[in-house]
């Protein structure tokens, strides 16, 4: 693309539109993302365990959470795969003009976020009919995870580059410029509070069912509460010192009080997670899973925003003006297109243009009305008579009340002369 | 059974040196500590005021700094050679000094690294050094000898903790059976649920033996890089092809005197004869003589090359080295680099240990000074004769010289009250 | 008048310009907007330049102030100025320091005990007149004394006293030549110092004046030699008593008994005369009055070997349009008049007048008083005649003998009105203190020769509430005598001016910055028997005793004027490299027998009068002569020449005795010797190392259109240190002090190192040499140091993080690191350059070839779509040397002046064997 | 005892930690892209409505380094008559009566050790709108690019303008 171009402006409704549709479809995209990968590592990890040391616990605990995370595989491939393209979508069009990024910087992830769905559902059906995993299947679940994890670290990264419309130029001629630091900072927000999700989710829906099986009972209860409550704490604590960064990362164009006002109700909200599952008295033991999952779900809300505003912040502003260049263009095209110079007087016509487009086009134009009338309007008053328009020029009096008395013009005899002869020349009727 | 008693006698001598620490010994550490608050102070002071506070004048532009860097990264050689080296010759006397010269390196390289640091006219900016993407697109020189040593120090310290630690973990398990209160909690947390199962023990030899080998070469790398820092310029004096090999075997040498100076008395506090013995000595000795003849005639290579080179600038050079006003260091160093070790060719010398220690501390003290007197006569005396100049440090550059050994042998007063000082494990191998 | 509202409107905006350090601006940055539209052809941030005068000291050489939102932040001579031609020497280069010294008088003071308190002009100016009139009815006489003032100042100056009945005195000057005035007298009733007229004569003989460094106006002859030489076949000999700068310059040096000047000369006379003149009507009872004496006998008595002293004589006549300069010290010793009258009538015998040597163009020290008038003076004073005394922009406290006792008699005076711009010796003595203008400040003129008028402009409105020279002596008339001219001086000056020149010749004067009328040469005629009495009347009485201390002029402070500028005290001495002085120079042999070293204190004796000085050994020195600079010595033990009433800078016998002690002075050479490493090197030494062949590993440096580099020819440079000062106030080098100077941390860019072999005295000027396969580059981690497609070995200050490694791996020694944050005091600030950042602490700077002044000029040549032409720009080292040795330009095109510099035979590189390959290109000297 | 400890520690670390967030607002506020203008010039009006071009103005735009705001007089030149009686425009009318320059807040400011020009980048045909973005839409002037480094070279690398450091390191 021709980088002495001035990005075209989105129209600013279209441009909201797609930040609604942007906002919309990560709301549904992240905290899924979230829950899945937090799940399914919690439960890789427990399987694993619980075959090394022979514990059923880990392995009911491992299975169950990795059907809580994964509602089923129609919900996992529904929502994992939908609200992409709509992401997608939206990032191009609001990116477009200032560079398209290449088809594979959206496939990949795309790709690798379908394998991690297909995988992790083979790894959940498996667990189900047995938890004593072939390592092939194991390793398939693994394999999964990373893929959702590159999945989205990688769409965390093309969204980034929303953030920075300065470097924008640069990503199509080189994509190694999409890394950026705040993109980064932004993931690793993101699987905090992915684990306090899942956490929550844990303390939520896991070992309800009073149904015996392999390592039931209460002890098993007590296990899934401490393993949602730590991952519930350790993403309420990780938040805040990530935010800060968050903040930080951000570049500066992106800032506003907004932003650091959502940044700050991330925090509370963390805080209160903390303060449910600990500094309360007697809130321990009562799960609080539902609560935990809200205020989880509202951080992953505001940081959307949050990130959202910044991206509106940064595109404040920057785009192509509504040419005044074109519009002087335009004039002095229309002079030119009517001016048919006689032989002698061209020489005259363009000092008198001169004269014009420095002095008169600051309050005048031939179409429009600004600051005065337009010549269109007034210059055939004069019927072709030289002398009176520069008698005009010479000492203006006040004409029309509509209008500001205009001043005098600091102009020379002989300019006064050619910019009067130019203006009857080019008016319509003017002669 | 009986070997179950020597196991747990072992066990109590080595742990002993943990118990509750003497008046001596808190007098030390007082000592040392305030030694490193004086160098804080006076670095803050140096960062405050500007690089004029310290003694460099116009040619000579590196001083005491860089010399204590080299000084002390040579220092941290002995600690890989004796135990990554040692250990894959076999060499059963080294289990004695190991653990010591192990922490000895990372002691002697967390004090090194500072000094790149101290030595930087702008501190502040440090982070330029490193490697990273950032957003002004600009990258480090990657053909500056100074981005070498950034790579190699880096890389000899993350190798030497990670072989440090490594070979600690048995001894914690050990540890922590001895110890109360936070202390086992730490050593249970650092032994890694260490259970000492065959399994455990055929992994761990395998890993300390790839860690041997992995480390063994940097012994050679690292200081020949450091020695690149003055043989890639083109001062006279310094850019010389002998100073890789050179510089190794001093720091070699250096090293192992550093690890009599430190054993010696660690041996008579803890008193831990029979673990240390006068054989081990006598080689550790042997190693030192070596190393001296091979610093000796890479000295007599020096003058002879500037000498019968025919380069009138490197000949300067060294005239002024020999004969200028720096001279009496120069003997000085000779004296106590090349004449005193020759003492270790009697036997009786190399077993009495107060013998040693005098060598060993002369060796450190001349050593200090060749580093002095090839980075300093070397610059104070390069092509021009019209910037020729001279130099003399300041109380800054003292006391932060001060300052880094204080937080050397700070750093290693707590090491030798908090962990085992000889490698458990492996003596027990031996018994 | 326009343009002083603009510099009034910048000056509003100057103090805004500053911007913050950070990228984005933070609430309080402002920028303001002109209420005018800025006058035709005016761009901020553009440099204009305007003509005008330098006035550090009396030669008067043009300069062109280089204005930047309404400050001057560098002085250039003026091109085809009649008097430098474009040169401008190292204390005019560095006179912006006294336009914004901090210590520069504020306002008028009047004396309140022992210190002074500060008044309105009005006040000052009606106490003055008050007093003028109380001292009139009392009898005694009003005063007024004044440094050598010329042009219209000096006619305002006599119309002034005339009006209010002050006696104007002969004007004083330290350095005033009365001797050679005196024997022009004498001999054709010319009581002033002739036009040399060097560039026509192809031998020029030297007697003591030191014409490189300040004798009468010596940018002028500095340039005048340079086009001599460059001429072709043009000799200099020098004869001298001691080593000066000049000296080690000519292509022959000698070093004469002191005192025995006169005998080389008349000897030479006696040769010209009999050989040369005696066709053309030589008035033979001269060749009578002159004392017998044989080539041998001259040698005997002068010291200097007969072989020379033949040479000297047959390359005299061999000469088609020899001419001969006596001066300076030769003359300001005893029978100096002597030696001054041979030279001269040496001249007349040659036939050098009226062409070589001309009256008509005058150097005006006409009204320039002797040391005797100064005595009568002091003396009058102390008898209590005096009422009112002036003393306008002198400061004779400092430079008189104490046995004057100007000082006490300065008390006796009803009231003493200093005039002046600074607290110097003489006005912290003064009553009442009258602060002046910097000439940079006052409209004026000046005519430092007869026929040669310079123009004195402001180029910013006065920093302090001071006026200018003129303003304040008519303010002094207007408020004594009641009416004062209408208008300021401004409007005087403009009407002289017209009358002078006429309306166009007065814009073309204002434009251009001077005027030179043609006048018709002034032939002289000689007074035969006057001529023969004063050769006769210089006996052998004028003897000088053995051993001898020389009070010199300095080439960094003149008669001690100049000292109080910071920036000389940092540039060394170009002879001993000491920056910060004082000392005193001890020949070899005298140092060997009395076992003194550098720096050991020694103390000075002569009569009652005592100094205590370190020593420096000085190579080329003759044995018991010693030579201290004049601005060490306050108050010095001189006497008073009883035939020309002028001084006798020679202290005869003095003692000097070692004390045992050292005194630390900042001596920056570290060898006057070269060591052997071909510096300056043999033309074999160098063969062998064209000879040697290399290659890199490194890709090589492509360089498209320009590679910047420099020849310097060796053959040119004679040390002056103007481009060191130059390139300090070009690129904010700040001045460090005393302190780093004794570590050896100075700051400059450039230096210039005095090499010696055999008692003489080679240059060499050592600046970046922006090597091609710079050692500096490959060892910065950070690329702060690169080679830019330039050819540059650019230093990027904010990146730098101050490893000092480039400096360390720089064979040249050129980087310069900021130990400490170095600040500018107010004013001072306002004379940073704005095209160069001031430099942060910790981080290393070098000269970069001006590259604010490479970048102007590209971006000049890319408005007009062409390349650069060769010459277009300059550096401001190459801009500043009076004899054109430093040439600057793009190597890569083949048609430009340093491309043909640089491909010539006494071309060579230092350090060739190291494949550095420098851009800077050494033509070796070779003393024709 | 030792559960009110860990909480007090960790409400402390919250509280740093937005105090940490704090302290960045105030440092981006500090630096504040839609300073507020003595007087409010609307460039909504002049560039937008007006359709003035930037250089009628800043006349030095593509002359000099710096665009320079126009001289006071080129403003009453069209005020003397119109819109007199607006607020602003009399705060100007006092401006030019009192021969008071007007102080107008940084938008934008460079560091004193780069060497930018205005001339250059308009000779290239770089848009005002590139740098300043769309200014005839704000009523208040709004900065929208940081200027660092890297935006700087990222421009000049899409353009293939010049890199060499000294092109802008004075």
């Amino acid at each position: 693309m021709n980088p002495l171009a001035i990005p075209p402006a989105l129209p600013p409704d279209t441009f909201l539109l797609l930040r609604y549709l942007l906002i919309a479809a990560l709301l549904l995209f992240l905290p899924f993302l979230g829950i899945v990968i937090a799940g399914s590592a919690a439960s890789l990890v427990l399987n694993f365990l619980g075959r090394e040391n022979r514990d059923d616990r880990s392995l009911r605990l491992s299975r169950e959470w990795i059907e809580a995370a994964t509602v089923n595989r129609w919900v996992l491939l529904l929502l994992g795969l939908l609200p992409y393209p709509a992401i997608a979508y939206a990032c191009e069009r609001i990116l477009g003009g200032r560079t398209s990024l290449p088809a594979i910087a959206w496939l990949v992830p795309y790709g690798a976020l379908l394998a991690g769905c297909l995988l992790l559902s083979l790894y959940r059906s498996a667990i189900r009919r047995t938890t004593e995993l072939v390592p092939a299947l194991f390793g398939a679940g693994t394999v999964g995870l990373l893929a959702m994890l590159s999945a989205a670290f990688l769409s965390f990264l093309l969204v980034g580059t929303l953030v920075d419309p300065a470097k924008l130029p640069l990503v199509r001629s080189n994509l190694v410029f999409i890394l950026s630091w705040h993109s980064l900072v932004e993931f690793l927000l993101f699987l905090a509070m992915s684990f306090g999700l899942a956490g929550g989710i844990a303390l939520r829906f896991l070992g309800r069912s009073k149904a015996g099986g392999a390592g039931g009972g209460p002890d098993y209860e007590a296990r899934v509460l401490t393993a949602g409550t730590s991952f519930a704490m350790a993403g309420a604590l990780a938040v805040p010192a990530l935010v800060v960064l968050y903040l930080v990362s951000l570049p500066v164009t992106g800032l506003s009080t907004e932003v650091f006002a959502m940044a700050a109700t991330v925090m509370i909200l963390a805080l209160a997670v903390f303060s449910l599952l600990y500094v309360l008295p007697g809130m321990k033991e009562n799960r609080q899973g539902d609560r935990v999952t809200a205020l989880f779900v509202l951080m992953f809300l505001t940081v959307i925003l949050c990130s959202q505003t910044a991206v509106a912040n940064a595109f404040q502003g920057l785009s192509a003006p509504p040419g005044p260049v074109a519009a002087v263009e335009s004039v002095s095209k229309e002079g030119k297109s009517a001016l048919k110079p006689a032989a002698g007087d061209a020489a005259a016509l363009e000092k008198g243009k001169k004269v014009y487009d420095t002095v008169c086009s600051i309050c005048h134009r031939f179409d429009v009305k600004i600051v005065g009338p337009a010549y269109n309007d007034v210059v055939p008053k004069y019927k072709g008579n030289v002398e009176k328009l520069k008698a005009f020029i010479r000492n203006p009096v006040k004409v029309n009340p509509s209008f500001p008395a205009m001043p005098k013009p600091a102009i020379k005899e002989d300019e006064i002369d050619a910019v009067a002869r130019y203006l009857l020349f080019t008016v319509k009727g003017g002669k | 059974m009986e070997n179950a008693e020597k196991y747990a006698k072992v066990d109590r001598d080595i742990l002993a040196a943990m118990k509750k620490p003497g008046r001596v010994y808190l007098a030390g550490l007082a000592f040392t500590a305030s030694l490193v608050a004086i160098g804080g102070i006076l670095w803050a002071y140096q960062v405050r005021n500007g690089l004029g506070v310290a003694g460099y004048t116009h040619p000579v532009k590196w001083a005491i700094y860089i010399t204590n860097f080299v000084f002390w990264v040579g220092i941290a050689h002995s600690g890989t050679l004796i135990s990554a080296v040692l250990y894959l010759f076999r060499a059963r006397y080294r289990t004695s000094f190991n653990r010591a010269a192990e922490a000895m390196t990372v002691f002697a390289l967390m004090v090194a690294g500072l000094f790149p640091l101290i030595h930087l006219g702008r501190s502040w900016v440090f982070y330029f050094l490193i490697p990273y993407p950032t957003q002004r697109q600009i990258w480090v020189n990657f053909r500056s000898p100074l981005i070498w040593d950034v790579f190699a120090v880096g890389t000899y310290f993350t190798v030497s903790l990670v072989f440090f630690y490594v070979g600690m973990i048995p001894d914690f398990a050990a540890a922590k059976r001895y110890a109360e209160g936070i202390r086992k909690k730490v050593f249970t947390i650092l032994s890694l649920g260490w259970k000492g199962t065959d399994k455990e023990w055929r992994h761990y030899g395998m890993l300390y033996l790839f860690l041997a080998a992995f480390a063994t070469p940097l012994v050679a790398s690292v200081h020949s890089v450091v020695s690149w820092d003055f043989a890639m310029s083109i001062v006279p004096g310094w850019h010389t092809t002998i100073f890789a090999p050179y510089f190794v075997a001093g720091a070699i040498f250096s090293g192992t005197a550093m690890v009599i100076t430190l054993v010696v008395p660690l041996r008579k506090a803890m008193n831990l004869h029979e673990y240390i013995t006068d054989d081990h000595f006598e080689s550790i000795a042997k190693i030192l003589l070596f190393t001296s003849l091979i610093v000796s005639y890479s000295y007599i290579i020096e003058f002879g090359m500037a000498s019968y080179g025919g380069n009138v600038f490197e000949m300067g050079s060294f005239r002024y080295r020999a004969l200028g006003e720096f001279r009496y260091l120069t003997w000085t160093m000779i004296f106590c680099n090349s004449l005193v070790p020759l003492t270790l060719f009697a036997k009786r010398l190399r077993r009495n240990t107060t013998c040693l220690l005098v060598v060993s501390i002369l060796v450190n003290v001349g050593m200090w000074l060749e580093r002095f007197v090839i980075i300093v006569t070397s610059l104070a005396h390069d092509y021009d004769p019209y910037v020729w100049g001279t130099y003399r440090p300041t109380f800054v550059e003292v006391g932060i010289s001060l300052g880094s050994f204080g937080l050397f042998f700070t750093l290693y007063l707590l090491f030798v009250k908090n962990l085992p000082v000889l490698s458990i494990s492996e003596i027990k191998e031996h018994i | 008048m326009k343009r002083r509202d603009f510099l009034w409107l910048l000056g509003v905006v100057s103090g805004s310009t500053v911007m913050s350090a950070c990228g984005s601006p933070n609430r309080s940055a402002k920028f303001t907007s002109y209420l005018l539209p800025p006058e035709e052809g005016v761009v901020p941030g553009e440099a204009r330049f305007h003509p005008s005068t330098c006035t550090e000291c009396p030669a008067g050489c043009g300069v062109l102030a280089r204005v930047r939102e309404g400050r001057p932040v560098k002085l250039e001579g003026i091109p085809g100025h009649p008097v430098s031609d474009g040169g401008l020497c190292v204390r005019g280069q560095s006179s912006l320091y006294r336009l914004y010294h901090p210590e520069r008088l504020r306002g008028p003071m009047l004396r309140d005990g022992k210190t002074f308190r500060s008044i309105p002009w009005e006040e000052a100016f009606t106490r003055v007149s008050e007093t003028l009139k109380s001292s009139r009815e009392k009898g005694r006489k009003n005063l007024f004394l004044s440094c050598r003032t010329t042009g219209t100042l000096s006619r305002v100056a006599d119309a002034a006293c005339e009006r209010l009945e002050i006696g104007r005195l002969p004007e004083y000057e330290v350095y005033s030549h009365s001797a050679v005035k005196e024997a022009n007298a004498l001999l054709f009733g010319e009581r002033d110092v002739p036009h040399y007229r060097i560039e026509e004569a192809d031998f020029l003989l030297t007697v003591g004046a030191d014409l490189l460094e300040t004798y009468v106006t010596p940018v002028a002859y500095t340039r005048k030699i340079s086009t001599a030489q460059a001429g072709g076949d043009f000799l200099w000999y020098h004869v001298e008593p001691h080593m000066s700068l000049t000296g080690g310059n000519a292509d022959r040096r000698f070093t004469v008994t002191p005192g025995r000047e006169r005998l080389l000369l008349s000897f030479l006379l006696r040769e010209v005369a009999t050989r040369k003149a005696a066709q053309n009507g030589f008035p033979r009872e001269i060749l009578a009055a002159l004392p017998p004496a044989t080539a041998e006998s001259v040698a005997r008595d002068t010291g200097i070997p007969p072989e020379s002293v033949k040479e000297v004589a047959d390359r005299f006549l061999a000469a088609k349009r020899p001419l001969v300069i006596a001066g300076g010290i030769a003359t300001e010793s005893p029978g100096g008049v002597g030696t001054a009258a041979a030279a001269a009538l040496i001249q007349y015998a040659v036939g050098a007048f009226p062409g070589r040597v001309d009256f008509a163009g005058r150097e005006n020290y006409r009204n320039v008083g002797t040391l005797r008038d100064m005595e009568e003076l002091s003396a009058r004073m102390g008898r209590g005649e005096a009422g009112v005394v002036f003393l306008f922009r002198t400061n004779p406290v400092f430079s008189l003998p104490a046995r004057l006792g100007f000082r006490e008699n300065m008390k006796k005076a009803q009231l003493t009105v200093a005039m002046g711009e600074f607290l110097d010796e003489t006005v912290r003595e003064a009553d009442l203190v009258l602060p002046l203008s910097h000439s940079l400040e006052s409209w004026g003129d000046v005519e430092p020769r007869r026929g040669v008028m310079s123009l004195l402009q402001p180029v910013l409105p006065p920093l302090h509430d001071t006026l200018s020279d003129g303003d304040a002596l008519l303010g002094l008339l207007g408020s004594a005598s009641g009416k004062g001219p209408a208008g300021g001086y401004r409007d005087l000056l403009a009407a002289a001016w017209r009358k002078r020149l006429g309306e166009a010749g007065k814009a073309q004067f204002l434009e251009k910055g001077f005027v030179e009328e043609m006048l018709p040469k002034r032939p002289v005629s000689l007074d035969g028997r006057r001529a023969a009495d004063t050769l006769r009347s210089s006996t052998s009485a004028e003897e000088v005793r053995k051993p001898v201390l020389f009070l010199v002029p300095s080439i960094r402070t003149f008669d001690g004027r100049s000292r109080i500028l910071p920036l000389l005290s940092e540039i060394p001495d170009p002879l001993t490299t000491i920056t910060y002085g004082p000392w005193i120079s001890v020949s070899k042999e005298t140092a060997a027998r009395a076992g003194l070293r550098d720096r050991d204190e020694v103390t000075v004796a002569s009569g009652d009068w005592k100094a205590v000085l370190p020593v420096k050994v000085q190579p080329g020195l003759p044995g018991e002569v010693f030579v201290v600079y004049r601005d060490a010595i306050p108050a010095p033990p001189i006497r008073t020449d009883p035939r020309t009433g002028g001084p006798v800078d020679t202290i005869e016998g003095v003692r000097i005795t070692k004390t045992g002690k050292t005194i630390a002075i900042p001596i920056l050479s570290g060898s006057f010797s070269q060591q052997g490493r071909g510096l300056i090197p043999d033309p074999v030494h160098l063969e062998e190392e064209r000879r040697q062949k290399r290659w890199t590993l490194y890709p090589e440096h492509a360089h498209m259109e320009y590679q910047w580099a420099m020849a310097v020819d060796l053959g040119r440079c004679n040390g002056c240190a103007a481009c060191v000062a130059a390139c300090h106030i070009e690129n904010n080098v700040p001045v460090v002090g005393k302190r780093d100077h004794l570590k050896g941390r100075e700051m400059s860019w450039l230096r210039i190192e005095p090499f010696y072999e055999k008692g003489e005295v080679d240059f060499l000027p050592m600046l970046c040499q922006q090597c091609h396969y710079a050692p500096c580059e490959t060892v910065c981690p950070v690329f702060a140091a690169y080679h830019n497609p330039e050819g540059l070995n650019v230093q990027v200050y904010k990146r730098c993080v101050g490893t000092r490694y480039c400096s360390n791996n720089c064979p040249y020694k050129v980087r310069r690191f900021n130990w400490w944050q170095h600040r500018w005091p107010e004013p001072m600030d306002r004379m940073l350059n704005p095209d160069v950042p001031a430099r942060e602490v910790g981080v290393m700077e070098k000269c970069t070839f001006c590259i604010q002044r490479i970048r102007g000029g590209k971006d000049k040549a890319k408005d007009e779509g062409r390349k650069v032409r060769d010459g277009e720009f300059t550096t401001a080292c190459a801009q500043s040397c009076p004899t054109g040795a430093l040439t600057f330009g793009n190597i890569l095109d083949k048609e430009s002046k340093v491309y043909r510099l640089a491909h010539s035979e006494r071309a060579y590189r230092v350090f060739e064997t190291l494949g550095t390959v420098p851009s800077i290109h050494y033509l070796r000297g070779g003393k024709t | 005892m030792k559960k009110t400890l860990v909480s007090i520690a960790v409400l402390g670390y919250f509280g740093v930690s937005v105090l940490l967030a704090g302290g960045l607002w105030y440092l981006w506020y500090r630096t504040d892209p839609a300073p507020v203008q003595p007087i409010a010039f609307p460039h909504t009006i002049h560039a937008g409505r007006l359709q003035l071009h930037c250089t009628y103005c800043h006349i030095f735009a593509d002359r000099a380094r710096s665009a320079g705001a126009p001289p006071l007089e080129k403003c009453m030149g069209c005020h003397k008559t119109i819109a007199t009686e607006r607020e602003e425009i009399r705060k100007l009318t006092h401006h030019y009566e009192e021969k008071r320059p007007v102080q107008w807040v940084r938008v934008y400011a460079l560091p004193d050790f780069i060497y930018f020009t205005h001339k250059r980048h308009v000779k290239a045909g770089v848009e005002c709108a590139m740098c300043h973005g769309d200014v005839a839409g704000m009523k208040r002037v709004r900065r929208v690019n940081e200027l660092i480094m890297g935006w700087c070279v990222s421009c000049h690398r899409v353009r293939g303008a010049p890199r060499d450091c000294a092109t802008c390191h004075k």
